[in-house]
């Protein structure tokens, strides 16, 4: 099937609305209120990162496409901004636990949470950043057909 | 714009700071959170308490705020307390490990 | 400003995404509740017709912008089927008043209620159609500036 | 797909067939409307009642199946009525004109 797109402006204000359009297609695809939680969660992070360190001049577009098959949706989130090592970057997030309150930083728990919440993170960083996230429908939940 | 999608609800007694906040606590409204915080961060002399009874929606974002609040707090050696954190929030608070830096004080109780 | 884009499979099961989009940015934008209503079915009913009209063989896609103003905000619904006679379509558009009961159809409230429910319907037929249906922020609810 | 958007709830009487309609009624749910229709809209002995207490939504497609209902009751010269028509709805239904049509019953009233 099609994906659903979504394409807003590279701007904080409109993340809520990737937010509502997930909510609509997580609803239909019959997953639990937690896993909706996870994921409005997860694509959220994606959504801010674009915003925060992929649209150097905020000028640009956030690309968003929810891929729907019968035991996973797959959340594609795109900006044209400049490549991190995001290798290092997964690998590399981490929480709180275990730490000391002087070593405490307030940024640094969007990849952790995406990878937290998410069944799988992906990223792409050829040509902007394309950040895939992927949840599966549990068995108790799954897709009904029509 | 005007959505009103999150809102900060202040009581100040002899004692305390409340803030009572609710809706959705994202990016977008950080600087809303922030501009709030501003006056009280600092008081020392009084307990300041976060209430996140009516919050529908945190991320890295708002977690992000609550950790600068505690090590300002912590580094002024002032009570900082948080109250009635529903289930979707607490869940978001543990798995990033922010909880075992929180105390949760009751109602009544500063 | 950059548009709000959404794209959906040109089926039925995925219009009331469109509304729900329509509605986080509608309130966003300040309109009243009923307005906000008004716009939810116009813009249903412009989907309505993408799929049912639209969408021959129901394999496309359609695309929906929303273009956000200080004034106002207009939803272009595009479909690429095929063109039909639209300036006889939206002069002819009536409602059921005045009418007889054995004159009634089932069809052909959409392009009436798009008219009636907005300030303005413009229709392009160039290539596939598409729909621009506009509705001002009225004075008392207009957009609260950051 | 399960979204459970619309939901038809049936209560059958001897002198009645009310469908109680909750949810959306857009194109989506139509042919299920239809389905639910069958069975009761040629029943001359039997009332037929609308009630749209807590529908949410309504557009062309569902007025246009009201019309049909409307037209083949009619031609039956069976009772139809329609209830508890929330103002959203209400405003559609008199926009359309279809109201002009429709003969609102009370509750206790068939
Ligand atoms: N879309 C992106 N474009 C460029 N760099 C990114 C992107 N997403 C993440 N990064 C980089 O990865 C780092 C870690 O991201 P994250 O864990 O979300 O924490 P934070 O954004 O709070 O720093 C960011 O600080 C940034 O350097
Ligand atoms: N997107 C479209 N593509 C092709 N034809 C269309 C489209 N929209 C409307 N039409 C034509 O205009 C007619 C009137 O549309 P409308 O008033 O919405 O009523 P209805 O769809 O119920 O017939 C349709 O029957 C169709 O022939």
């Amino acid at each position: 099937m099609n994906p659903i797109r979504l394409q807003i402006p590279a701007h904080a204000d409109y993340i809520d609305l990737v937010r509502l359009c997930l909510y609509g297609i997580a609803t239909k695809m019959g997953f639990t209120y937690e896993d909706i939680e996870d994921m409005k969660v997860a694509a959220s992070e994606a959504c801010n990162n674009a915003v925060l360190h992929g649209s150097p001049q905020r000028t640009g577009v956030i690309d968003i496409s929810f891929n729907l098959s019968a035991t996973n949706l797959s959340i594609v989130v795109k900006d044209q901004g400049p490549s991190f090592n995001h290798k290092e970057g997964l690998e590399k997030a981490e929480s709180l636990h275990n730490k000391k309150m002087s070593n405490l930083r307030s940024g640094g728990l969007g990849l952790f949470l995406m990878q937290t919440l998410m069944d799988k993170v992906e990223i792409n960083n050829s040509n902007g950043t394309e950040l895939t996230l992927t949840k599966f429908v549990t068995a108790q939940n799954s897709l009904d057909k029509e | 714009m005007s959505s009103n999608k999150f809102q900060i609800h202040k009581q100040e007694t002899d004692q305390d700071n409340v803030l009572n906040l609710s809706g959705e606590l994202d990016l977008s409204v950080a600087p809303q959170f922030h501009l709030a915080l501003e006056p009280v961060v600092k008081q020392q002399e009084k307990t300041l308490i976060l209430n996140f009874k009516d919050l529908k929606y945190i991320d890295s974002t708002g977690i992000g705020i609550i950790i600068s609040v505690l090590k300002i707090r912590d580094e002024l050696q002032a009570p900082f307390i948080v109250r009635e954190i529903p289930p979707t929030i607490k869940r978001l608070f543990d798995l990033t490990g922010v909880s075992e830096f929180l105390y949760e004080g009751k109602e009544n109780e500063a």
